[in-house]
């Protein structure tokens, strides 16, 4: 399958999740407490056979740069295949003309080079599982230009409200990219995912730049749907987007239950990650875990419910941890309560001994914070 | 190689028929130990915490698993430019016929021309069923600082149970000046952990001599050292202090790994300035549910736990169910607990089911109970 | 795996005895090549960049350099997560002695159980000294599209030729009716690469059958192909086009070499799509001296050409002194060629030296000089 | 030799190759047609033993992260070992905040997680082989507080005139750090190569930081000289400093002469690189080679004399290329004559036949140009 490229793009300076993304990019963050966000569309990419992958880098490269590596933890042949970090030239954080399509354009040279005549546009922000062969079959057979996935929901009012829909007609044809307004319970939620022949993306760039510095390939696609033959390819299974602070909350918390998990999983789909040598959880006569996810190289002795535990982290005696997402290195110090809580990496909650938020507003512990 | 000039040799040959089914399809130094391991990640994240790049592998009784794990040196991050780990069974020559190593000796001397090829200053020999972690950079210092010929490390064991070793008798500098194989009244409590640092160039000569002798046994302990100590070479004891346990039997590796529970265990498994490297094996993360209940237990990821476990040690992606009980016990990898079943004092082997209330094991056997066939439950 | 569900075995076992001194050290398949390569490389390049992740590797004979050099997989990148190159060795198992490999097919029979780890749908079966690239990939697609139980590579030879060669009589959809081994008339053009593609599990009883079978050779030409076609199976012929070459001499190993200097070579060493990956040997740059003279020929990093080269294709870390002269040869890696020393139509093996004005080969010798040891010059 | 983890510095905003240094760090510049100058102080910690290197990088990220890749083809161990790439907050071209120190400042976390007691700080932009083993071991011995490593020079006048130099007593003790003013011959010029403990670096980081924003190493260690043991250690053998266009080619010639190449090389202490899989040379019928370097992957059947040229280049029947380097991918067109020049990547010289610039002041053909 040397059919096409791939692409992971970064999310917009529309999208920002509190807290958590002032120290990384949102591919970069943990996620069920032994990946990254990015874990997926790459492994996504790698299974569907597709093995030039280029990830561009808006803010903060060190966490994402650390994480990638060459790509061979995601079964990337290291010689033929190629996991290539791209930095855009509008680095700084609050630069209007840092778009997407800045990226491509600053590294047109890079996307020429590549001889495959289709790419796929992945988000590094979105969890799923999907064969990119199979949306690169569909777009090939259907004859479009422009193929885009999208995922239906019924509850846009209340989620995805940081996301585009598309708006389909019978044909799958696609009418236009508009935000969720959040106005209606079913919408087709855009997967921020395009398949094009490399030369038409190559030309919507060079488009969009002639048109307006500050647009976004989902708004030169927007405008391409008046013309082209803009197709809908819908997703089924369990799909996320993290693009505010709660949905990270929730898709995290959603996947405790294994049954839902399974929606994600698939032995013959494997979602690779890096590994970091750490040894096995260690659980001692003290500990009560139930409905939890739990990663490798934790000393529990205290209680946890309905949690995610990162890679590490130190839970004391008569601590509790409850419905709340604790990144890596974190120590709960003892009878710490922690409830309703995302707690940042190698923080240390241990002098205040409850930590509660409402749970339908949960809190964020920052990086390496001691309380 | 540049670093320190030392090429490593892990003899991994062992057959550990005493493990009976657990050998039976892989070797011994293949076998699984601390939820995610496998004994030879030990002398291999050693070397690659050592600074040591070449590594080869003496292979021989039915090694397909165990070769095609070792090779994939990345794991031990055994894979840069000038680095690798070799697998080197018996293999055919231009000018002798196929053979099997008949001695440790002899397996190094059968690849004479392998370590040639990198012709390093000093080769370190040691053993792939060995469970600590060491530091053979030092010893290589210590080995420098006495100019020695060749060092062997060596551990203090219980006098009363020196005899069972190879017990090395050394004067106050370290200097080896007698070698005694289970000595019936044994005169020191150094016994050798059959890890050696040798001046290659002389162990060649040694080695090329050896091959010749139709008397030896092609051993190092009864062969090399006894007549090194003859020629009157500079042996020297390496004191080593901290874990270290060859797991022969069923009880002995089902130990190990319950030595993981122990608070003062020596063999600190969470040390990130020596980490032990292993396969990384793509699982689901470790999965706890509503009726779970654990204590006192090692468990490692892409395991489903449902039930009950307590004082156990589980490996990779071993699921068990509610109702469920697993007490005493070490489930190696794949291994599934069906609903109601108990496992007590029991060591089940790779991927074995458990069927429904089954009960396998008791509180009061004396002995660990290995089972390593499909237990059948209820339907 | 995941993206083809074929598992690669490249049958590396030949000894090459036609290729004299230069396979005393090391087997056929780990030959010098094209100045930088080694034969295998094709092959192992060829799975690399059809999206191939598992490779075995099956060796035999003296085998140490070439078990060394495959083992290492980054340099095909095959060292991702869940790719690898095994070397598979004859082996000692629980229940049979150490057994050499009695045929291509036993090679395979003896490793059943190393790929069904992997349980691949397809099995691509390769030789380890053929110079060509094939993406593989496209060999599956179409065996795929035919529903085919076995595909066989093949290649039209010249009638005259054809005789030396296993010969594939297929019908106009490319299905084999018959296969005849070096055939006195042949009926096609149609010779067998020796690369198959078999669905994994069709071949798999087809092996345990003729494992049992004392009759057989344990062949894949002569035993398990025309058992299939006996069976009535769906044999395809693939059609290859392009440079395909097995250097089984030493004059067909020159010439293979020589074939890099004509401009029309087909096979293009330069393609940036299908590269052919190799060792990377930390060298020097290739350094050219002052009175230097370098015409049609292929040179690489590590060289020092102080004299005269002409059609003549030189390897890594060769040396060139001034006033020498190379001519239609062939110099393996670290070869010197003195001051004065002249070399003509001469293949000079690794290392040799080649002293102050001596005279190697000459331009009117039929067939090509080997040289494979020193040759003495004036002091 | 686990004592010391290394650094690898960017170039200062004070240095600054013309032409060249638009498109890359000095660092990622190519040398001597198949290395990088990064290649030269990363083998050398590495054939020093020492496995852990952070690589900070100031500005144009993608060609040196792209050739560092996770270090494995510097023979260092991918578990054990780390070739980590680390970014400044400040990466604005001419943010005047972009000083080393902020880089130090920016990354303090990274630094201060090293469990190595020291550290040696090696310049990007230097060529030199030098064993760090022997540097830290001299430094430990003295019980300096600080060792900084020097080459004396006796064409100070003409040449180094970007480098610092050493003001030295009779024991190596260093005065102070000032610029080579260009007034004297033997000169001992500053390698910009550090060794001291870890925490006496972090010390020195945070103090220049309390002290200016605009303070870089070397102007805290020049004041730190007043107070502390600042010691010298004489580095003898081929040196080069890449600070401007003219010692870049300078450099490149002086190695084309293979007795001068042996005073940088030695089978003992490779020079590792990053290996591009490229074929061996072609030379045709007509080609005509003298006194030059180069690399695999070229075409040549035109005439080159004292040269060094990149890989993959062809040049045309008829063609001269003379005391030149020639980045790779270029193409010299027929009868093109090219001579004094420095031709950045993918060039192609295929119209104007004469590109002649004047021996001392050689020119410069940018990157991809067509001329």
């Amino acid at each position: 399958m040397y059919d096409a490229f791939g692409i992971i793009n970064p999310s917009s300076r529309q999208i920002w999740v509190e807290g958590l993304e002032d120290y990384r990019s949102i591919g970069a963050f943990s996620f069920l407490g032994r990946y990254r966000i990015i874990d997926f569309p790459i492994s996504n990419m790698s299974n569907s056979g597709i093995d030039r992958i280029q990830v561009y880098i808006r803010r903060k490269p060190r966490s994402l740069t650390d994480h990638l590596g060459t790509g061979r933890h995601y079964n990337i042949n290291s010689k033929r295949g190629r996991l290539q970090v791209l930095f855009s030239d509008h680095h700084q954080e609050h630069d209007i003309y840092n778009t997407d399509i800045s990226s491509y354009a600053d590294n047109l040279e890079s996307i020429e080079l590549m001889h495959h005549p289709y790419v796929v546009i992945a988000p590094s922000y979105m969890v799923c599982r999907i064969d990119y062969a199979q949306l690169i079959q569909t777009h090939i057979d259907s004859g479009a230009d422009i193929t885009l996935a999208y995922h239906t929901v019924d509850n846009a009012k209340e989620a995805f409200l940081s996301c585009n829909t598309l708006e389909l007609n019978r044909q799958k044809g696609v009418l236009g990219i508009e935000p969720n307004h959040g106005n209606a319970k079913v919408r087709n939620i855009f997967m921020d995912t395009y398949v094009m022949k490399k030369e038409y993306f190559i030309d919507l760039v060079k488009k969009a730049q002639s048109l307006s510095s500050m647009y976004t390939l989902s708004d030169i696609v927007n405008l391409a749907c008046r013309e082209a033959d803009v197709r809908g390819f819908a997703h089924h299974g369990f799909f996320a987007s993290i693009t505010d602070f709660k949905s990270y909350y929730d898709a995290n918390l959603e996947l405790i239950d294994f049954k839902s998990a399974m929606n994600l999983f698939d032995d013959e789909w494997p979602f690779y990650t890096k590994t970091n040598d750490s040894c096995p959880t260690k659980y001692y006569e003290t500990a009560a875990v139930t409905s939890s996810v739990i990663s490798n190289g934790c000393l529990i002795e205290g209680s946890i419910e309905n949690s995610v535990i990162g890679r590490g982290c130190v839970i004391k005696k008569g601590a509790v941890v409850k419905n709340s997402i604790i990144l890596s290195g974190t120590i709960i110090g003892e009878d710490v309560h922690v409830e309703n809580q995302i707690v940042d990496k190698m923080a240390k909650l241990i002098r205040v001994k409850e930590i509660i938020a409402d749970p339908e507003n949960p809190g964020y512990i920052r990086r390496g914070d001691t309380i | 190689m540049k670093q320190n000039n030392m090429l490593a040799m892990i003899l991994a040959g062992g057959r550990g028929s005493r493990l009976h089914d657990l050998t039976n399809k892989v070797a011994k130094p293949a076998v699984s130990y601390g939820g995610k391991y496998r004994i030879i990640d030990f002398p291999l994240s050693n070397c690659a915490n050592s600074g040591i790049d070449v590594v080869g592998v003496l292979t021989q009784y039915e090694s397909v698993l165990l070769n095609s794990y070792v090779a994939a040196g990345r794991r031990w991050g055994l894979d840069a430019k000038d680095s690798g780990v070799f697998v080197l069974p018996p293999r055919e020559k231009a000018d002798a016929n196929l053979n099997v190593y008949r001695g440790t000796a002899d397996a190094i001397s059968q690849n004479i021309d392998f370590i040639d090829e990198y012709s390093p200053e000093y080769v370190l020999v040691l053993s792939g069923d060995h469970i600590y972690k060491m530091n053979y950079a030092n010893m290589l210092k210590e080995h420098k600082a006495c100019n020695a010929d060749a060092s062997i490390a060596v551990i203090e064991v219980p006098l009363k149970e020196a005899s069972r070793f190879g017990i090395m008798n050394a004067d106050e500098n370290g200097r080896i000046y007698e070698f005694e194989e289970k000595p019936e009244h044994p005169k020191s409590r150094l016994a050798s952990m059959g890890i050696y640092i040798f001046n290659w160039k002389m162990l060649r000569k040694m080695l090329v001599a050896d091959i010749k002798n139709p008397e030896s046994h092609h051993d190092f302990g009864k062969d090399i050292i006894p007549a090194m100590l003859n020629d009157q070479k500079n042996l020297h004891a390496y004191n080593f202090k901290g874990y270290w346990k060859d797991v022969g039997t069923i009880d002995s590796l089902w130990e190990a790994n319950m030595d993981l529970l122990d608070a003062n265990n020596e063999l600190d498994l969470n040390d990130s300035t020596w980490k032990i490297y292993t396969e990384d094996v793509t699982t689901l993360p470790q999965y706890i549910g509503a009726d779970a209940s654990i204590r006192n237990s090692f468990i490692t990821q892409g395991c489903l736990i449902e039930g009950e476990v307590q004082k156990s040690v589980l490996f990779t992606g071993t699921t068990v169910n509610v109702g469920a009980k697993v007490i005493d016990s070490v489930l190696m990898p794949g291994v599934v607990v069906e609903e109601g079943a108990v496992v007590q004092r029991a060591l089940v082997a790779d991927g074995v089911r458990i069927g429904k209330n089954a009960v396998v094991g008791s509180a009061d056997s004396e002995n660990i109970e290995l089972v390593a066939k499909r237990v059948k439950g209820e339907d």
